[in-house]
């Protein structure tokens, strides 16, 4: 593309992955509705879920919204390797609090729920 | 034209663009440069708080209250799980279209269509803003404090006040940046250069959609 | 987009200053706000000297002066520690040398955004003034807060803490508003490096001064978003009783809120995260300008510059992943020992590349030992002892015994509070006379050399063997035998020289202040050095820098003793004979 | 030239203030001397790396000082020198590394006969805690910490019942027997060290952290133990002392100390029927207490804190009530009816597992744990 008017595509694209951002969100929301592992008890598939439409709703607008499809490389990269970093944080972290729960609850005799406590149950109680 | 001296592409344009003289990212003006790398820092705080939240989530032995029912709104008799939610992004996306129909229409120095859809992402991320402190209210109404709820762990009112909180604050700067720009637009001010600076508004705009996605996923449906 | 061609930057219309108050407080030239900048960060860094006099006369001759009760020392361990890291440190790194050099070493009129810059200055301004507002609230929990300056909670607001009161709010406030300040100007220092640069400057060719600051910076960007964030958490677990941090305790000095559930070791992890990039934060652009002394005083090439340029991009992104090395006895997982000694000393080896190559330079040059060379040698030398004691700490056993004693204490001022405190000093001699025109007094100089560094090395050396815990107040408590008598003699040693060494510091800046007035004339490039800042047309530098059109870069900036020339420096801008 | 003398009097110094300081570690007391030999192991790497390159800057000031007629050498780069540098800097940071990870490999594992004591540290003191005759520690929380549970002893836990506490600043271990000392905090973190023993590790609050060792040396004066982690304005003052006992010595040392039971007997606690209180021990020995609270938190299962005759929304979208058909069944057969928000993980416990009379022992305990008074026996 001529670049030296800035970035420039068709209306027809933005409407196109408008459209698609509704659905990919529609498609989020849906798990919820269907309340999609809870009805089961395991979550793995809840989360995964999650994550995809995340991942591909996030994509196109840092693609296609913010440009970023367009640029060159030297940029998409500088952009996309530094939060490398924080998934090392991420992933430690996750480990780390596993490790200070397992001690909650094997020396305070405190344990949890894997599925989250819904208010209604204690709502109607208090 | 800077781009014209670097043509290749793949790895190679890496190398290039990277040993090359005056700028590093070609044909990138200065702001939009900024913008990028300030929304690069502004990254690293919203994950860091997105990672807080995951840690006293499961840190903490409380059981974690269930977001869909505690977000969930009673239409016609029939509770439906995370409505409100669903519309705020909704709103939240419908802003984002006409924010990429400002930047575009700007680029076509169609000043006027450019300043209406500047106008109009303004008026869904104030709609938003809106909605969150109807949220707020409720929630709040039903109890839920930053440091305790009748439910389960008090981190669930801590992070969830605290996150969406510092969401709506930039949404709220983004409204008015947005009113800004497009005042300043619409006098002329930019007359010219290219109108970049309406794509380095909406990179911003962009940028707080891109978190509530995050938001989104990670508190109210995980 | 023509905007980021040289010409668009040649035609930007500069404000030029029309008043006094626009040239000297609210000015945007950049060369002003490093000044303001830096005369900021050293008013605040004497702060932080005396206070640490207060600590030494505790430590070394316990209840001598009645007034250091254990919430002053507690106080000023906390404000020295965090002044001398953030506000001299950083500020001065970066945004002192950092706004001076990088337009003029990079042949640029400005920085990208001179208002956004020049707001950054009052901004942290702003934040030295929240800092010091800690001292202003009295009361048995008044004044700054005591937590040490990492701050770990739930200590740090629970009233067992001097200052839980208003110390800790005006701290982290002080903290947040000061990354407002840095993002402002990082941003601006990036931007500048990577699209402002002067015809023929490739990445390639920027002086190491510039590649030290540039790293340094994006670390900030990268990492003050964590102290960021925890400082807003542990401000709502003090102020409304949320419990990020905080899990259930039972404390007599617990404020009465209902914590529960909150993790301490998250905001270590954050701290660190944050952290343990903050050390690099200093390190890094003490690393680019000394290798710039070294080679225009040993007036030879920098040895092995592109590996030092890889070694400082490596170092910046290792940074990241090594934060818990200062965690290892906190009780976070016990693996993760593994991980991060591993990635801890892995990062020794591209910082053993660059001690390496310092001294390489030095192999076969022509090393004239003015004092800003003497600052260089002298930072090579407590860098590695520092360095080399920081290996005993990354090696997680070798730490277990060694952390949290005086060890550490001199481990990190061998490599932080002196090794760039040097570069600072040698910086300040080296560019003077490009800020002022005048050459600051020499003798003066040497004196104020010497002093500085035998007497921090006579200070910080023998600290590594003192195996006693840090942060006491006093040692003698009970039976207590932990504290042998020839400890006592060491302590008292050292805490006089601390007092000399400090007062050897007024020395220099009363050879600021004369010199600035009496000084030589310098002329333009008085130590003839190759980079772009002595080939300003005036000295000191005019706003804009530059005249009608900027200098064209045709070589890197170490052409020294190149064989057949005639002189032995060739500045950037000459152009290359036309090869046969 | 003043340069390279100041910097060769600086190396020999800094060496021989290295060998000849007065300043030394304290004689080890513990098993950790590999601990020592990885610290003389880097003394050696780092302390030979030092010599050499200070002694490479004293030759290069002295010999290249700045003449008026020399020239420097003009040489960019060396990529052979470079890689040689490199790979022994490699060489002498993996010598160090390798020997310390096997060493915190041990550290971390405490070995099979291990016993274990427990630190209780608090603003600005120490208290310690044995597992008694059982070899199992209570449970504790420090919500249970009131005037007559300074340990935060959980009631309902049976294990802590013959748990040995101590109360004071002075620990006595037995000479030569692996312990892992279990660290908790009331309130601030906190880091137990005896310099002798080399270990040391941070107590935080709202968990638990660990490391081992083993005394080796008996001494008559007690060794002294220093917090190492800030804590406050009497951080300095937190000192206590381990007193390491022959086997038999350190048997009737703990002989006279109090267990858990001494000092609850000395209190009457429980306002609680018998039969409830029966109810709880089976409630905690079956294992229920894992899944179910008494205190109203939601664990993995519904908490049993004020169920009793309630009405139970059922994930079918039916009620029951919850009297003691409801009770049998759910124990019996607890897939038949699941609790609304909940997944189905309980297990079905026959007749022989929990008997009819431990449910009616379970029943009266269900019954009995209603909201009361602060001060009622609080769950884990
Ligand atoms: C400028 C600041 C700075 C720098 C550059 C460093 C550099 C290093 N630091 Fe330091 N450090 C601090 C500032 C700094 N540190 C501070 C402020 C603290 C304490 C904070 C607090 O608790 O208050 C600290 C604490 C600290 C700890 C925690 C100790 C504890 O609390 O228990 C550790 C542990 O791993 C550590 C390790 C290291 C290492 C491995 C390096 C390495 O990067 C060093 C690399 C350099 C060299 C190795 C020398 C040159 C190399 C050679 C000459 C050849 C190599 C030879 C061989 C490999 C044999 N540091
Ligand atoms: C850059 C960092 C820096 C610097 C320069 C110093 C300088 C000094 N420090 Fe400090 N110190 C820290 C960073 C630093 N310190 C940190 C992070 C801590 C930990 C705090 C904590 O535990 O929470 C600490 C803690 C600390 C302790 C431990 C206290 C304890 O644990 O109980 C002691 C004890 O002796 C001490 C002493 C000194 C002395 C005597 C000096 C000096 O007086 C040495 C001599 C003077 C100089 C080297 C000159 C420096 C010049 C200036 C500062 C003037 C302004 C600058 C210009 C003019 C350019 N410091
Ligand atoms: C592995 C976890 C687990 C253990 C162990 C366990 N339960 Fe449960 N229990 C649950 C779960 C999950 C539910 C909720 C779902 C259901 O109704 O089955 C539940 C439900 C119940 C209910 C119905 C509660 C209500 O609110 O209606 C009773 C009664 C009960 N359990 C008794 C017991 C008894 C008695 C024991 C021990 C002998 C026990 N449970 C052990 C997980 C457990
Ligand atoms: Cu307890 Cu320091
Ligand atoms: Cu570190």
């Amino acid at each position: 593309m001529s670049s030296d008017v800035g970035q420039q595509h068709p209306l027809a694209l933005y409407f196109w992955i408008w459209g698609l951002l509704f659905v990919i969100s529609a498609g989020s929301y849906l798990i919820d509705f269907f309340q999609v592992g809870y009805d089961v008890g395991t979550m793995e598939l809840r989360w995964a879920l999650i994550l995809v439409f995340m991942f591909l709703k996030a994509g196109y607008i840092v693609a296609v919204f913010m440009h970023l499809k367009w640029e060159r490389l030297a940029l998409i990269y500088a952009l996309l390797l530094p939060p490398g970093v924080l998934l090392v944080l991420v992933g430690l972290m996750a480990w780390e609090s596993d490790y200070t729960w397992l001690t909650r609850v094997v020396y305070f005799g405190a344990e949890v729920a894997p599925v989250a406590l819904s208010p209604a149950d204690t709502l109607g109680h208090h | 034209m800077a781009e014209a001296t670097a043509e290749s592409t793949g790895l190679k344009s890496i190398a290039e663009d990277w040993s090359s003289d005056i700028t590093t990212f070609k044909g990138v003006p200065w702001g939009k440069a900024m913008m990028w790398i300030f929304l690069l820092s502004d990254t690293f705080i919203f994950s860091i708080f997105l990672t807080s939240y995951m840690t006293v989530r499961a840190t903490t032995a409380e059981a974690w209250p269930n977001p869909s029912e505690v977000f969930s709104l009673t239409l016609f008799g029939t509770t439906v799980p995370l409505l409100l939610i669903a519309i705020m992004t909704f709103d939240l996306i419908t802003s984002s279209g006409t924010m990429a129909l400002a930047v575009n229409y700007g680029y076509r120095r169609d000043k006027k269509k450019a300043v209406i859809f500047m106008l109009a992402t303004a008026f869904f991320g104030a709609v938003f803003v809106g909605m969150q402190a109807f949220e707020w209210t409720k929630l709040i109404q039903e109890g839920v404090r930053p440091w305790g709820n009748d439910w389960g762990a008090a981190q669930f009112g801590s992070c969830f006040f605290m996150i969406t909180g510092f969401h709506g604050l930039h949404v709220s700067a983004g409204v008015v940046y947005l009113i800004i720009i497009s005042y300043r637009v619409w006098r002329g001010y930019y007359d010219n250069t290219n109108f970049e600076i309406v794509e380095i508004t909406g990179l911003y705009w962009h940028f707080v959609d891109l978190v509530w996605v995050f938001i989104f996923a990670f508190f109210y449906l995980w | 987009m023509a905007q980021a061609e040289i010409p668009y930057q040649e035609a930007i219309p500069l404000h030029d200053p029309h008043s006094w108050i626009t040239k000297y407080w609210f000015s945007q030239d950049h060369k002003v706000i490093a000044v303001q900048y830096g005369i900021t960060a050293v008013a605040v860094g004497l702060v932080a000297l005396v206070l640490s006099w207060i600590m030494r006369t505790q430590i070394g001759f316990p209840g001598a002066v009645e007034w250091i009760t254990p919430d002053i020392y507690y106080q000023s361990v906390t404000m020295h520690g965090m002044i001398m890291v953030i506000y001299l440190l950083t500020a001065f790194l970066l945004g002192s040398f950092g706004n001076y050099l990088v337009p003029l070493m990079l042949g640029a009129r400005d920085m990208v955004f001179p208002f956004v810059n020049m707001i950054s200055y009052h901004v942290y301004l702003a934040s030295v003034l929240i800092l010091m507002a800690g001292y202003l609230f009295p009361g048995t929990l008044g004044g700054p807060t005591g937590a040490g300056w990492t701050l770990y909670p739930p200590q740090a607001i629970l009233s067992g803490t001097p200052g839980a009161d208003w110390g800790i709010l005006t701290m982290l406030a002080s903290l947040a508003v000061f990354i407002v300040a840095f993002t402002m100007g990082g941003l601006n220092y990036i931007t500048t490096i990577l699209q402002a640069r002067t015809r023929g400057m490739t990445m390639m060719r920027m002086p190491l001064s510039i590649w030290g600051i540039g790293m340094a910076t994006v670390l900030g960007l990268l990492a003050f978003p964590a102290l960021f964030v925890s400082a807003i958490m542990m401000t709502l677990d003090n102020l409304i009783g949320t419990s990020f941090f905080m899990p259930a305790i039972n404390s007599a000095f617990d404020a009465g809120e209902d914590y529960q559930g909150g993790s301490p070791l998250l905001f270590q992890h954050l701290f660190w995260f944050f952290g343990h990039p903050e050390v690099y934060i200093v390190a890094l652009p003490a690393f680019g300008v000394v290798s710039d002394l070294i080679s225009v005083h040993a007036r030879k090439n920098i040895f092995g510059y592109r590996l030092m340029v890889w070694a400082i991009v490596a170092i910046g992104g290792l940074s990241f992943i090594v934060w818990a090395h200062h965690m290892y006895v906190a009780g976070m997982h016990p693996y993760f020992g593994f991980f991060f000694a591993t990635t801890t000393l892995i990062i020794a080896v591209p910082t053993a590349i660059k001690v390496y190559n310092w001294t390489l330079t030095l192999w076969r040059a022509n090393i004239r030992f003015t004092v800003p060379m003497l600052f260089a040698i002298a930072f090579v030398l407590t860098f590695v002892v520092g360095g080399l004691t920081g290996l005993f700490l990354g090696n997680v056993i070798v730490d277990v015994p060694l952390s949290d004693t005086y060890f550490v204490v001199a481990h990190f001022h061998m490599v932080m509070g002196v090794a760039p405190i040097l570069v600072i000093f040698g910086g300040i001699y080296h560019w003077y006379p490009k800020i002022t025109g005048r050459m600051l007094n020499d003798t003066i100089g040497r004196i104020h050399f010497w002093i500085t560094f035998i007497g921090t090395y006579a200070i910080y050396f023998p600290m590594h063997f003192l195996a006693i815990p840090r942060r006491y107040y006093e040692y003698n408590v009970g039976e207590s035998a932990i504290l042998t008598q020839s400890m006592d003699i060491l302590n008292q040693s050292i805490t006089i020289t601390a007092y000399i060494v400090g007062i050897a510091q007024f020395l220099f800046i009363y050879n600021l202040i004369v010199s600035y007035r009496r000084g030589r004339e310098a002329g333009d490039n008085p130590w003839e050095a190759n980079s772009l800042e002595w080939r300003t047309p005036q000295t000191p530098p005019v706003h804009g820098n530059w005249g009608e059109s900027l200098p064209t870069v045709h070589r890197w900036a170490y052409d020294y003793s190149v064989p057949g020339e005639e002189k032995d420096f060739i500045p950037q801008d000459v152009p290359r004979k036309a090869q046969a | 030239m003043a340069v390279a003398i100041f910097l060769l009097i600086i190396v020999i110094v800094s060496v021989l203030l290295s060998f000849f300081s007065p300043w030394q570690f304290t004689e080890i007391a513990s098993n950790w001397g590999y601990i020592d030999f990885t610290v003389i192991l880097t003394f050696w790497i780092c302390g030979i790396v030092f010599v050499v390159i200070g002694l490479f800057m004293v030759y290069t000031t002295w010999k290249f000082r700045y003449r008026a007629d020399a020239r420097a050498d003009y040489e960019p780069e060396n990529p052979k020198l470079e890689w040689w540098l490199t790979i022994v800097t490699t060489i002498g940071v993996v010598a160090m590394l390798a020997p310390g990870l096997i060493v915190w490999n041990d550290f971390v594992n405490p070995p099979d006969d291990v016993q274990e004591v427990e630190v209780l540290s608090k603003q600005w003191g120490w208290a310690f805690r044995f597992p008694g005759e059982d070899g199992k520690f209570g449970t504790v929380h420090v919500d249970n910490i009131d005037a007559d549970n300074s340990f935060g002893m959980n009631m309902a836990d049976p294990n802590g019942d013959d748990d040995v506490l101590v109360q004071g600043n002075t620990l006595h271990l037995p000479v030569d027997q692996a312990y892992k000392v279990l660290l908790r905090s009331n309130d601030v973190l906190h880091d137990f060290w005896v310099p002798e023993f080399r270990a040391k590790m941070d107590a935080v609050p709202g968990m638990i952290t660990y490391f081992w060792f083993t005394p080796t040396r008996i001494q008559d004066q007690p060794y002294e133990v220093v917090c190492a982690e800030l804590c406050g304005r009497g951080h300095y003052t937190m000192r206590g002392w381990v007193k390491v006992d022959t086997q038999e010595d350190f048997r009737s040392w703990l002989g006279t100390q109090p267990t858990w039971a001494d000092v609850q007997a000395a209190t009457a606690l429980d306002a609680m029927s018998p039969e409830a209180k029966r109810g709880r021990e089976i409630w905690a020995a079956e294992g229920c207490n894992a899944c179910h609270s008494l205190d109203g938190s939601a664990v993995v299962g519904p908490s049993w804190l004020n169920l009793w005759n309630t009405t139970r929304q059922l994930a079918d979208g039916t009620t029951a009530t919850v009297d003691e058909a409801y009770f049998v069944e759910s124990i019996r057969e607890p897939a038949l009816k699941i609790v609304e928000g909940f997944s189905p993980a309980m297990i079905a416990y026959d007749e022989e597992t929990v008997t009819e009379d431990e449910i009616q022992a379970l029943v009266a305990l269900l019954k009995e744990s209603v909201d009361a008074p602060a001060d009622a026996p609080v769950g884990p």
